[in-house]
């Protein structure tokens, strides 16, 4: 028996990754557990955890996991980039080691793509589509809990990689053959493969339920050219994944076969072609750029016009372009290998394809601020974001542009000059976008507005930041320096554009610390959103009570105009003073269920043994899966039925019946 | 709750200031090495980039000024005089114009940039280039000479004033060959041998590093090219067969290792230390042809021939 | 949707799977499904055509492969297609029992293709030609394994099904998730088609 | 007192096919009905024909090569329609056919990465 516990100890272990930050991880996460159960158990809340949270379908309460852990993980990667700023500003005496570099801003970009931006993107899908479209819920709301929680312990699996056993080290993108076996023979790279796949199954199942909600869940009379601009994003999103993550997921199976299985796709060995990866995953990876950015133009678009009291200007032009941006991003993904030696044709008709999208996306700029233009400005904290994006975004698109320019990419490649691009977009883009989002919506979701003044000096301090951060990056480009390096020798004049770069990150740092503050504080001294209607809002969410109850909509609206709710407040028609008690009915409701979070379990199981390959793990693991799919083949108790005279008395509660 | 002393520090001026800053801290000069190119395909490259630059700066200036002007006079603000449009949603000119000034602007890039990308893709007219195999190794880089047969580790002897070829492959996870003075990168890939061409304009030092990220030992991978005039290339040829070892089989498995190591330098080489034969190129941009080296040299054979190997 | 769609909708002249507004619903998700899992195929036949002639030392698609086995493959899937159309016929026409039958056969024919697909599998590995061997061989037994894995989790889930029709009968449900299956079915059937061609026919092609 | 609002009930039949939808109704399902399965016989009928001429013609090597591959994957193609017209009911939906769109759409993207892929893996030239 002890020496089974060693080797358990030496496999999860390993002498040659266990190093001390690691190590204070692992008491941290241990620490942040027991004080949890110790919590959870104290406070008698583990059947309330199990049957408000662990099993509900209710898209909105899915849509505030998805938040928590979004913002968790938001953290967890502004760690690590703080880690390796740290690092680059004191390149003659490294805090950490090359190794844990490596796995650092792996694990940075890996968590703030996957594990951040697309669970905040899905947090506010979920919180404010079926509102915003006049439904009950999502089209399939167990598949919807599904999603989450394969998304969740896809996370853990990566999370926990950096306490169990190694991390990955081969960069969020994970190019062979440095991932194989040769190169990288730790469980690492386990990890990331299998918590991607399996993370990437919630994905594709959260585009497909999306899709078709917004496809066939629109209340009567919203038609296309009716729907919210958020609509059409969530819309052209879901379209996206549906398109981008199977190359992903082939990409991904192929590597871990690769290494588990002793295939040779990508092998020095036996004719193995490491390009096709790159291939493949960037027939992914571009798309999945614009998914991340597709859904704040949607944020934007709803936030800029409700800012400016003002309808959105070129509504159908809108349209017209955000389609023709989810068409395009499909064809541009060679721009990120310009210089794998693909023949000119192929790279000029590909930098071609590449510009073309500026087309499209400025006109979306243009009409942003022409709505502004005869409105009414608010300068609330979601719409400083906006306004913050608008420039941030033009910079970052316009180097794009650069990058796009075929043979200044062969200069610019993998050189600080394309970090400083893509965070500008990222941040400036989805991560402002997401935040405007989050502010504007926090209301409807939680009952209570986040303060203002703090809100707005954490914007500051992001806003500026960044540009510290990452305005000097843009000069260690051209200044030859490359991504991915822990140090630097000092000849190069490097150094000083490192420090102020890493003073920047710092300064992002406070502005996510007063953020948190921002949240907390508000959660106790919020100011309460009484009218359900705190910005006077356009769409449909905002014509029902905050929070939300349960069955969302009493009675389903018939919709007669594009920005619904703005319409029926200027004819005077509400909601509330509409409806009679003997309006009410009956609504079926989706019933919790035990199973999306039991399969999420069993598929956490089975990466977590195909990681150390043990296989008996995984076959347990699998059976859970099967048994999971088994049953929830043969229930057919899917939902249950919310009496009329619960919801007339709810209604009458929140003051919303006549009479 | 909307303090309005915000209005004192537009961010429209951060950009610029992070740049002056950063210029002055760091003081412009050489180290810009992108903008210091010492041979036609950087300063092609370069070229361009300022082309491009400018073409954008065309869209960034308006759009930074019509912001903050649509800002400054739209606040809702009390006693604000501009005009209020709550219904104004759409002009067909305005939005025709937005979808024609971009259409223009790329079409000012995208010239060059189809040219350009063709025109570097063509070796031009050399009688017998100067011909170096690079193999990136775990955290180091092997240049072989085929027609000189000289081999050097970490660093390489160019000829100025002519384009070199660069045959690239790799022994190793990917990297990118790249010296920035001289030219824009290209990857070096197992079971693939890429063209690459660079001509320095001057004799001089210029550095190099590999653009992808291979592993612990990657930020190693430094290394220089010394370009010398034509003369001073053939007397250095000379000199490496008269002082230096050839490298044997044991050389080049030791050199396999992951580690880093510095400077080497060889009189010849094994021969099959380089692929005889890979995914190829031609040198003109047509067909497609397969490389095979041996003890004479280097023969193109086309793909079509290829089946029975 | 809560409001009194079910009931009132049942007279139309709808097909059984599509009568009840959610179930059709997830009709259309299934498509939504079958668009990403195409994807999948497109993705292992765009590394198929890579790597094609990426053989190493190892055996070239013309060594590899022999007529025989295939064609029966074909045959068996091409002939549960149309008895799974036969099957949804019966449905349509209230057949239980029908349905039933033809559900049986055309799992039948299904296992008889995976059968003798693994054969043929154990066949190659047996000659040494494992997906080690090569790029070609790995691309070429990802492709039909995956395709061989999604028929298995055919059968599998028919079984299910049967269980289900013969406990519930035809209802809404019922009837949904067993046009959804057909689709599937048929789906898989055009991935043959196109292995069929592509590897094996192509293979035989130089 | 405002109007009163119409609620989702008195509107629920209209509900798929209205106002700016109007341009796909040819989308609108038919569900057929018939007393004999002749389309399903047909279409297996079909199926075999099509897979056993491209047979044929590659053990014949009828054609060049190209052209071969070509044509076989012509019939392929073919036969995938079929398949897809008789018996997976494509038309058939409650509403619009949104599958019809997006079939059309990943035939495209499926196509386009397989095409693509040869041509940026296989087609290496050029300098840079
Ligand atoms: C949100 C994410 C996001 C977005 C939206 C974009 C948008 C764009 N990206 Fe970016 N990109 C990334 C995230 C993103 N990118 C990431 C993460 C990487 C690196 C991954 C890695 O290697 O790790 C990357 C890398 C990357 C490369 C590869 C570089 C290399 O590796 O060598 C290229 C090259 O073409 C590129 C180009 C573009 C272009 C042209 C756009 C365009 O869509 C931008 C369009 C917008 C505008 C142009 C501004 C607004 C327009 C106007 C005001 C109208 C007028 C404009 C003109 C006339 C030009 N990006
Ligand atoms: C949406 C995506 C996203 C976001 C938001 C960010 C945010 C940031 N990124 Fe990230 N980055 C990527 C995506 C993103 N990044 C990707 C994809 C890569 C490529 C990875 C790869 O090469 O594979 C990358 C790589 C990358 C690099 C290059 C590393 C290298 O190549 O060597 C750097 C270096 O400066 C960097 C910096 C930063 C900084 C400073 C932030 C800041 O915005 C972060 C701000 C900080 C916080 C929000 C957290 C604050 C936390 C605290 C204040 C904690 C306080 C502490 C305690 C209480 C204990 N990033
Ligand atoms: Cu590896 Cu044989
Ligand atoms: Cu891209």
């Amino acid at each position: 028996m002890p020496s089974f516990v060693q080797y358990l100890i030496r496999t999860l272990f390993p002498h040659d990754v266990l190093r001390p930050t690691e190590l204070g991880a692992d008491v941290m996460i241990l620490a942040t557990g027991v004080i949890i159960v110790y919590y959870l158990t104290k406070q008698k809340k583990w059947l309330y955890l199990w049957n408000e949270w662990l099993t509900t379908v209710d898209h909105k309460k899915i849509a505030v996991m998805y938040l928590i852990a979004a913002v968790a993980m938001l953290f967890r990667g502004g760690v690590d980039a703080l880690m390796l700023r740290t690092n680059l500003a004191l390149p003659t005496t490294p805090v950490i080691s090359d190794l844990e570099y490596n796995q650092v801003f792996t694990t940075h970009g890996t968590i703030m793509i996957f594990f951040m931006a697309m669970p905040f993107i899905f947090a506010l899908f979920n919180a404010v589509v079926p509102l915003m479209i006049g439904a009950r819920d999502v089209a399939f709301p167990r598949l919807n809990a599904m999603s989450f929680w394969l998304f969740a312990f896809g996370a853990l699996l990566l999370n926990i990689s950096f306490v169990i056993g190694g991390s990955p080290d081969a960069g969020w993108t994970a190019y062979p053959p440095y991932t194989g076996l040769l190169f990288n023979p730790g469980p690492g790279e386990n990890y990331y493969f299998l918590s991607l796949l399996i993370a990437g199954i919630g994905t594709t199942m959260t585009g497909v339920n999306f899709l078709v909600t917004t496809l066939r869940m629109r209340a009567p009379g919203m038609t296309l050219m009716k729907m919210p601009m958020f609509i059409w994003a969530t819309m052209a999103t879901s379209a996206l994944i549906l398109f981008a993550f199977p190359p992903l997921t082939v990409a991904l199976a192929m590597s871990l076969f690769d290494r588990l299985f002793g295939s040779s796709f990508f092998t020095l060995a036996h004719g193995g072609l490491p390009m096709m990866y790159v291939n493949l995953f960037w027939l992914f990876g571009h798309p999945e750029v614009y998914i991340v950015v597709l859904p704040p133009f949607g944020i934007f678009s709803e936030v800029v016009a409700t800012f400016s009291r003002k309808a959105l200007f070129g509504y159908s032009v809108m349209v017209v372009s955000i389609i023709s941006i989810m068409f395009l991003a499909y064809g541009t993904w060679v721009h990120h290998f310009f210089t794998m030696g693909a023949g000119p044709a192929v790279n000029a008709f590909f930098g071609l394809s590449t510009m073309l999208i500026a087309i499209p996306t400025g006109v979306k700029i243009f009409n942003w601020i022409f709505t502004m233009w005869g409105g009414r400005i608010r300068l609330t904290t979601a719409m400083l974001y906006q306004l913050a994006f608008i420039p941030t975004f033009v910079i970052g698109g316009a180097t794009g542009i650069l990058l796009a320019t075929v043979p200044a990419d062969y200069q610019l490649h993998n050189t600080y000059f394309l970090i400083a691009h893509f965070h500008n977009v990222l941040i400036g883009g989805t991560l402002f976008g997401l935040l405007s989002g989050m502010y504007y919506w926090w209301p409807k979701m939680f009952g209570h507005k986040l303060n203002e003044r703090q809100g707005q000096w954490a914007f500051w301090l992001y806003f500026i930041g960044f540009w510290v951060t990452f305005g000097p990056q843009y000069l260690l480009g051209l200044k030859g320096m490359t991504r991915r390096i822990y140090t630097y020798p000092l000849g190069f004049g490097w150094h000083e554009l490192n420090v102020i770069s890493t003073v920047g990150a710092f300064i992002m740092g406070a502005g996510f610390v007063v953020m948190v503050y921002n949240v907390v504080w508000s959660l106790k001294y919020g100011e309460k959103d009484l009218t359900g209607d705190p910005w006077d809002g356009r769409t449909l969410e905002w014509a029902l009570p905050s929070p939300v109850p349960e069955y969302n909509f009493a009675r389903i609206p018939v919709v007669t105009a594009r920005d619904a709710w703005w319409d029926m407040k200027q004819k005077g028609q509400t909601l509330a003073n509409s409806l009679r008690p003997e309006d009410m009915r009956t609504i079926e409701l989706p019933k919790n269920t035990p199973v999306p979070f039991l399969l999420g379990l069993a598929f956490f199981v089975v990466g977590f043994g195909m990681t150390f390959q043990w296989w008996v793990i995984v076959a347990f693991g699998a059976a859970g899966v099967v048994a999971s799919l088994v049953y929830s083949a043969f229930d057919y108790d899917e939902h249950k039925h919310v009496g009329a005279e619960v919801i007339r008395r709810t209604e009458a509660a929140l003051g919303r019946l006549q009479g | 709750m909307m303090p309005k002393r915000r209005r004192g520090w537009p961010y429209r001026y951060v950009v610029p200031l992070a740049m002056v800053v950063g210029l002055l801290v760091s003081g412009c000069g050489q180290q810009y090495v992108l903008l210091h190119p010492a041979g036609p395909v950087a300063q092609s490259e370069l070229h361009l980039l300022i082309v491009a630059s400018l073409a954008m700066l065309v869209v960034i200036v308006p759009v930074f000024v019509l912001l903050a002007i649509t800002v400054i006079r739209f606040r809702d603000k009390p006693g604000n005089k501009a005009p209020y449009w709550p219904n104004w949603h759409g002009n067909k000119k305005l939005e025709i114009i937005w979808w024609i000034i971009p259409v223009v602007l790329l079409t000012v890039i995208a010239v060059p940039t189809v040219g350009q990308t063709f025109a570097l893709s063509k070796l031009p007219k050399a009688k017998d280039p100067v011909i170096i195999d690079v193999t990136s190794l775990t955290w180091k880089w092997l240049f072989q000479y085929p027609g000189q047969h000289v081999a050097t580790v970490n660093y390489a002897v160019i000829p100025a004033g002519e384009p070199v070829l660069f045959e690239l492959t790799a022994d190793s996870p990917m990297n990118t060959f790249w010296v920035p003075q001289l030219g824009g990168m290209e990857y070096t890939m197992p079971n693939e041998v890429l063209p690459l061409w660079l001509e320095a304009y001057k004799p001089g030092v210029y550095w190099g590093h590999s653009g992808n990220f291979s592993g612990e030992g990657f930020e190693k991978m430094f290394f220089n090219v010394k370009s010398v005039t034509p003369e001073a290339f053939q007397q250095w040829v000379k000199k490496v067969h008269q002082t230096a070892k050839p490298m044997t089989m044991t050389n080049y498995h030791n050199l396999l290792a992951f580690n880093t190591v510095g400077v080497q330098t060889y009189s010849n080489y094994p021969s099959d230390t380089f692929p005889a034969e890979a995914n190829g190129f031609t040198l003109n941009g047509e067909g497609m042809y397969m490389i095979m080296h041996d003890q004479h040299g280097i023969t193109y054979m086309p793909m079509s021939d290829m089946s029975n190997h | 949707m809560s409001l009194p769609v079910a009931e009132e909708n049942l007279e139309q002249h709808l097909p059984l799977e599509f009568s009840d507004e959610k179930e059709s619903i997830k009709i259309t998700g299934f498509w939504m499904f079958l668009v990403t899992d195409v994807l999948i195929f497109g993705s292992l036949f765009s590394s198929y055509a890579v790597y094609r002639s990426a053989f190493a030392q190892g055996p070239t698609p013309n060594q590899l492969f022999t007529f025989g086995p295939v064609i029966l493959e074909t045959l068996l899937l091409l002939t549960s297609s149309f008895t799974i159309g036969l099957a949804i016929y019966a449905m349509r026409k209230q057949n239980k029992k029908a349905l039933m039958a033809w559900l049986v056969v055309t799992l039948l024919l299904g296992a008889g293709f995976v059968t003798s697909e693994v054969h043929d599998f154990v066949g190659y590995v047996a000659s040494g030609a494992t997906w080690h061997q090569s790029g070609f061989l790995s691309a070429f037994f990802f492709l039909v394994g995956t395709h061989g894995a999604h028929v298995t989790f055919g059968i599998l889930w028919a079984v299910t099904l049967l269980i289900q029709v013969a406990r519930r009968g035809l209802t809404p449900i019922t009837a949904r998730k067993l046009f959804t299956f057909s689709l599937y079915w048929h789906f898989l059937d055009i991935v043959w088609i196109f292995i069929f061609t592509f590897v094996y026919l192509n293979g035989k092609i130089v | 007192m405002a109007e009163k609002l119409q609620f989702q009930s008195e509107l629920a039949s209209g509900r798929e096919h209205e106002g700016e939808d109007e341009g796909l109704r040819f989308l609108l399902p038919k569900f057929g009905e018939e007393k004999f399965p002749w389309i399903q016989v047909w279409g297996y009928i079909g199926s075999l024909v099509l897979t056993f001429a491209a047979l044929f013609m590659v053990v014949d090597h009828v054609l060049p090569p190209v052209a071969l591959l070509s044509v076989i994957l012509t019939l392929a193609v073919g036969q995938a329609a079929l398949q897809l017209g008789v018996f997976m009911h494509v038309r058939e939906s409650r509403g619009l056919a949104w599958q019809m769109i997006f079939l059309g759409l990943v035939l495209l993207i499926a196509v386009g990465m397989v095409g693509m892929s040869v041509w940026i893996m296989l087609f290496k030239s050029g300098v840079s």
